[in-house]
């Protein structure tokens, strides 16, 4: 009887105060000489090597801003924190980033599903995000206010991408096309039907688990379709099963491969069969050059002065590392184009008009008032396993979100 | 036969001098708890949340596992069903909280009886390995079954509603999340102590034994397996006030494993080590994500630790600590 | 579907399926052996393979030694630390209470432990390809595609299985074994060694796992997760029947099969649920697997 | 209160119980012994429903058994105590007898969520003190000693109030002292409280000293019955067990 009405005193006091914090809430995590971001991906587990350098690589554009005296007269300080990867981490992540931490805005989130479980917290609380290098999809379409991403490239600008590639570059019609069934596969495969279908040619889809060890099923299936041009957007590792099966089978027609799964070239290769799996293999690629090329030079550089002693590790930089620099560049313009009176309002106007050259990326980063998702190109290079060629020009996604 | 002993009489279950001696710190305790978003900021009061949803999903699995002694390991199929239930009666029924909660715990709880009547025919290893493989094929449900459950895109959650106030963070969820979870915890303790508490230990102990008592051993057992899948969807409902998105990536063997040990960490077949594990266990792995690098293997080296040298759990521990203080 | 197409598919289908079978087969041996002799399912024999491998490939990679030294040492390796988790670790926990879930708790505080520590060598950030003997040139069976390296796994897997069965049956150290699985305290009494044997079933353990990931390894690439593939052994060993090894056997080649032609009838996101569908259908059917004794009636 | 109808039990190709018929008097201690193997245990778990027979009919209490299940005779009021002990041992000796009483506390709600339900706790009580348990009622049971143990299965299983009380071996293990007690109990049972008691038992000179009938049982099959003195007297029974000793010997 007691309870009930303790209960519901509690709760009203609880609604009151939250009314009268929001109240409060302006300029969160702004001083005169500091602003606050709250940063996190990653940086454990199984997932971490998609999220610690690129991380580094954030901070590190944080650094050099800092040294050159900061922004309006204000130093970006940075609070880390870990999200493991997977929703509820990701969630406690942010939620101690924006209410204990009390930062001004957020720049982190490698993983694309964990980082859709905290969209809806970032709205309602009003907070600007702007992702690292997950491709976010669930969380960019449809577009809202506060949350920007798609650095590296949207799965949907990926899978409508590739397929582009397919049907133009080798005029195919018969695509074979094996994706994932989880949230990356979905919105690629999306992407990729719509272009398909705009191209006239036929998509034979097989969906496979990420934990696949045996694909030979699928493949089988695949090559009694008689396909033209094989796309795989898998990760790694089931892509290279593939690229072997895809040999051992008899298929000598044309790979190509998206982005998800060329973290580490050469030892795609040693994985994929060696030099002759790799003989009409073509990979997707979201830099702005060639991996190694001199015009990313800059870009290891930094990252080698930085942190000298991770760099002198096998493995460092992390492949992805570059994706971390165009994110941190799009946070500190739209401070800079915020003004001297920082408020998240101007911040996030300013991100929405945000259009430049990185130097890092392939396309430009380019939002819009209906576009969330910075990037949307993709170019493609032969590779044999030695050797890489580019193929002119640069293919585009064609599906937009309605 | 073993020589005659001196019987230590060891006794089983506290003094009431001793549960009085409890009463005054869970009364101070309680109100502690109600007072959290009052002085705490949301990220405390979520992760509050999230160790009261970790509390009902172990209060649950040690009715099966402790009280009952059948090993099931489908508790987090059964706390999906409990949030995608929920999740849909909101979105799609538009029931209110309790609604909802119900809902969660009421469809999670039928199908706990249909499985339970089927795998409860195995024992041992075998009921464990059923229950494994049924929730792996839940799992698998959930991600594919996309009309319903949005499939690998996950499924948005809309904010429930408590007399028509919507719960729009931490900070409002959370009173319902404590009275729900600090009810079922009564529950708990009242189950155990009932006629159907002695059921499950005496299925436990001697299933043979048992029979002879009049006990229908059978019967017992689902009712411990439906009862544990209530608690689990219950759970599921508790998330779904606080949370806005559900994938089913977090509802794989994963989490079973995670409740497991927080169940035995704190000490199987006892309700309060059930709690116990559920906290401790929960606050160290919140805590454990300062420290990235050696996580994992932390995780284990304590797993392994304490089988060998707290076998029996924290709460006997505790409860021998408190027991010693009072004879001072 | 017309006729000629499902022919292929299902010489494809039994053909990949009898190679990962095997693979999933000497696996679920390896499991068996523990549980009937020690009664855990030793939830981290995914890990100990996925180690055996990550051993292998750290002398290859750090080392450069070469195959005859590095296939023996981590064999060697394998079986040492299996040997050293039971008697050190696991005889612990037994003596501190012996309940089965302490046991099983144990067994993935193990998992957890060998995961970590194998990331924390840098090996496991990208999936590595483990050097293969033979060559990967396709080779055609009836109108299936497979590789030398194929006919390979199989044939060493039955060499194994068969060097098993011939230990378990017509050894001293394998009739200890079999005497320690159907009663410990008439084990004891007739004058068998309890902790030598069990220290040694789980080494030999050890040893078909090692030998089963060093197989597989080159086909199915290497990351810190691919002890997965204990999933489908533990599969395996329930649909032949828990307690029996040429059950073990028989139900890896099945779910082997299975997943290959579901894979190819069916869906290719249906292959990864199989194994949990065979289970399920299993043990409704036929609770103790298809070789399986039938479990004893407890005397009172 | 109990026939047994030319009852048989094969085990593949063992024959456990051969063709065996018997008949347990009301208020009477009736002793069924044999030597090791005879299928003196296993005719109790055919009539407890452990086991299912072959063929043949089991009535208690004039009722057909073949369809009821173990846990059907409870109810029945038909108890009964373990050869090797069957005890809850993880738990209290209070709670052992508590869940022998599991069918009479099964009344409304207050009653079956009672951690002391009132209908039943008077009587779990006295039967404690009647087996000198009083004192341990806190201790856990597989702490006690042997002879306890076995003292607290028959309290658990007196708390069903049975009308009919089955026990494998009450005597085995125990002391001079603890089968007298044993001894009286039992005799007070059935004069006082008027149980029917069958019991398996290998101290003869239990048997001997309180039963009122004795079936004795080799191979499966009945060798001969009567009462205690005319058993002792019995060539085929002198036989069996001298035969026995000789083995042993």
């Amino acid at each position: 009887m007691g309870m009930r009405s303790v209960r519901a005193a509690l709760l009203g006091g609880v609604l009151a105060m939250a009314g009268g914090l929001t109240a409060l809430a302006q300029e969160v995590g702004v001083t005169p000489d500091r602003v606050r971001i709250g940063m996190f991906a990653p940086l454990s587990g199984p997932s971490a090597a998609y999220g610690q350098d690129v991380l580094n690589a954030a901070r590190m554009w944080f650094d050099k801003i800092n040294r050159e005296g900061g922004i309006h007269g204000r130093q970006i300080e940075a609070v880390v924190e870990d999200d493991r990867c997977n929703a509820n981490d990701l969630v406690a992540a942010v939620k101690k980033l924006v209410e204990q931490s009390n930062v001004f805005a957020l720049n982190g989130g490698s993983c694309s599903a964990a980082v859709v479980a905290a969209s809806d917290y970032v709205v309602r609380n009003r907070v600007p995000l702007v992702m690292l290098n997950a491709s976010g999809d669930g969380a960019l379409f449809p577009p809202n206010d506060y949350i920007y991403g798609a650095f590296s490239i949207s799965q949907h600008a990926a899978g409508g991408s590739a397929v582009e590639f397919a049907a133009r570059h080798f005029n195919a019609r018969r695509i074979a096309y094996v994706n994932h069934d989880d949230a990356y596969g979905a919105w690629n495969l999306n992407a990729a039907k719509f272009q398909a279908e705009r191209r006239g040619a036929g998509l034979n889809v097989q969906s496979i688990s990420p934990n696949i060890t045996d694909v030979t099923a699928p493949m089988v299936r695949l090559r009694a379709a008689n396909p033209e041009v094989l796309v795989i957007m898998t990760y790694a590792r089931p892509a290279a099963l593939i690229i072997r099966k895809a040999m051992e089978l008899g298929y000598r027609g044309p790979i190509v491969v998206a982005v998800n799964a060329t973290a580490d070239l050469r030892q795609m290769v040693a994985n994929g069969g060696g030099p002759e799996a790799f003989r009409n293999v073509y990979i997707q690629e979201v830099l702005a050059d060639l991996p190694g090329s001199a015009r990313l030079q800059w870009v290891y550089d930094m990252y080698r002065q930085a942190y000298p002693q991770l760099a002198s590790q096998e493995g460092r930089p992390q492949v992805y590392m570059p994706y971390g620099l165009p994110s941190a560049m799009s946070v500190t313009r739209a401070l800079e184009a915020a003004g001297p009176e920082l408020t998240r309002e101007k911040f996030l106007a300013a991100l929405q008009g945000l259009d430049f050259d990185s130097g890092v990326m392939a396309g430009p980063i380019r939002f819009g008032p209906r576009n969330r998702a910075a990037q949307q190109a993709a170019i493609y290079i032969k590779y044999d396993g030695a050797t890489m060629e580019r193929v002119p020009g640069s293919f585009a996604s064609d599906w937009r979100f309605e | 036969m073993p020589p005659q002993q001196a019987v230590a009489a060891l006794p089983a279950r506290a003094s009431s001098n001793l549960r009085l001696g409890l009463l005054v710190p869970a009364v101070a305790a309680v109100v502690a708890l109600a007072l959290l978003p009052v002085f705490t900021s949301g990220y405390v009061v979520y992760v509050a949340n999230v160790l009261l949803v970790y509390v009902v999903l172990s209060l649950g699995l040690n009715l099966v596992i402790g009280e009952a002694g059948q090993f099931s390991l489908s508790h987090a199929a059964f706390y999906g069903i409990g949030i995608y239930a929920a999740a849909l009666g909101n979105k799609l029924l538009g029931l209110p909280l309790v609604g909802c909660l119900l809902l969660a715990g009421v469809v999670a709880a039928l199908l706990g009886g249909v499985i339970g009547t089927i795998a409860l025919r195995m024992r041992d290893i075998y009921l464990a390995l059923t229950t494994f493989a049924f929730g792996e094929a839940m799992q698998w449900l959930f991600l594919n079954w996309e009309p319903v459950t949005g499939g690998p895109n996950g499924l948005r959650i809309p904010p429930s509603s408590l007399f028509g106030v919507e719960i729009l963070n931490d900070k409002q969820a959370y009173p319902v999340v404590l009275g729900v979870a600090l009810l079922m915890l009564g529950a708990t303790v009242v189950i155990s102590r009932s006629r159907l508490g002695r059921a499950f230990r005496a299925v436990r102990e001697s299933d043979v034994a048992a029979m002879a008592m009049g006990i229908p051993v059978r019967r017992v057992k689902i009712m411990a397996f439906l009862l544990s899948a209530f608690y689990a969807g219950v759970a599921g409902g508790l998330f779904a006030t606080f949370s806005t998105y559900i994938h089913p990536e977090s509802l794989g063997f994963q989490t079973t494993m995670t409740v497991l040990t927080m169940v035995v960490v704190g000490g199987l077949g006892s309700t309060g080590g059930a709690l116990l594990g559920a906290v401790v266990f929960g606050l160290i792995s919140e805590l454990l994500r300062q420290a990235p690098a050696v996580q994992e293997m932390t995780y284990g080296l304590i797993l392994i630790l304490f089988m060998m040298f707290v076998p029996r759990g924290l709460a006997p521990a505790v409860s021998r600590w408190v027991r010693g203080r009072g004879h001072v | 579907m017309d006729s000629e197409v499902l022919f292929l598919f299902l010489q494809q289908g039994i053909a990949s399926g009898i190679v990962s079978g095997s693979v999933y087969a000497l696996l679920a041996l390896a499991i068996v052996m523990i549980f009937k002799t020690s009664e855990v399912p030793n939830f981290a024999q995914g890990e100990v393979f996925m180690v055996a491998a990550y051993a292998a490939l750290f002398l290859i990679v750090f080392y450069g030694l070469p195959m005859w030294v590095v296939i023996p040492a981590a064999l060697l390796f394998t079986v040492a630390g299996m040997m050293l988790f039971e008697a050190g670790i696991l005889r612990r926990v037994k003596k501190a209470l012996g309940e089965p879930v302490n046991l099983v708790i144990a067994t993935l505080g193990l998992s957890f432990l060998l995961r970590g520590l194998v990331r924390q060598t840098g090996l496991g950030d990208t999936p590595r390809s483990f050097p293969s003997l033979v060559s990967t040139d396709p080779v055609q069976i009836g109108q299936a595609m497979l590789t030398r390296l194929d006919l390979a796994i199989v044939g060493t897997a039955v060499a194994v299985m068969a060097a098993v069965f011939l230990l378990f049956n017509f050894t001293r150290a394998g009739r200890a074994m079999r005497a320690l699985g159907m009663n410990p305290k008439a084990a004891a009494l007739v004058g068998i060694d309890i902790r030598r044997t069990h220290a040694f079933v789980w080494g030999l353990s050890g040893l078909v796992s090692a030998i089963s990931a060093l197989l597989i390894a080159p086909k199915i690439l290497m990351t810190p997760e691919m002890g997965h593939v204990a999933i489908l052994a533990f599969a395996a060993a329930i649909v032949g029947g828990f307690n029996s090894l040429p059950g073990a056997v028989l139900g890896g080649f099945i779910i082997g099969i299975a997943e290959n032609l579901v894979g190819l009838f069916v869906s290719a996101s249906a292959i990864v649920v199989t194994p949990f569908l065979a289970i399920m259908a299993v043990l409704v059917l036929r609770p103790q697997g298809l070789l399986g004794g039938r479990p004893q009636m407890r005397k009172v | 209160m109990i026939e047994v109808e030319n009852l048989t039990l094969r085990f593949g190709g063992l024959v456990a119980v051969n063709d065996l018929s018997l008949v347990v008097r009301p208020r009477t201690i009736h002793a069924l012994i044999g030597p090791n193997g005879a299928g003196k245990s296993t005719t109790f778990n055919c009539i407890s429903r452990l086991y299912r027979p072959t063929s043949g009919r089991i009535r208690v209490l004039g009722r057909d058994v073949s369809g009821l299940r173990p846990q059907d005779l409870a109810p029945l009021g038909v108890a009964r105590t373990f050869q090797n002990l069957e005890l809850f041992g993880g738990l209290s000796v209070l709670e052992n007898v508590l869940i022998g009483a599991h069918v009479h506390c099964g009344g409304g709600l207050r009653e079956r969520l009672a951690a002391r339900p009132p209908a039943v706790i008077g009587h779990v009580e006295h039967l404690l003190e009647r087996v000198g348990l009083a004192e341990f009622r806190h201790a856990q049971a597989s702490a006690l000693d042997f002879g306890r143990q076995k003292m607290l299965e028959l309290a658990r299983a007196l708390a069903i109030r049975p009308r009919i009380l089955l026990l494998d071996e009450p005597a085995a293990g125990l002391r001079n002292r603890e089968i007298g007690a044993l001894d009286r109990l039992l005799n007070e049972l059935v004069e006082r409280d008027g149980l029917t008691v069958l019991l398996v038992e290998h101290v003869m000179q239990l048997v001997m000293a309180i039963s009122h009938r004795v079936t004795v049982m080799n191979f499966g099959a009945r060798i001969a019955e009567g009462t205690p003195a005319e058993v002792r007297r019995d060539p085929l029974v002198v036989e069996a067990y001298l035969g026995q000793e000789a083995a042993h010997a």
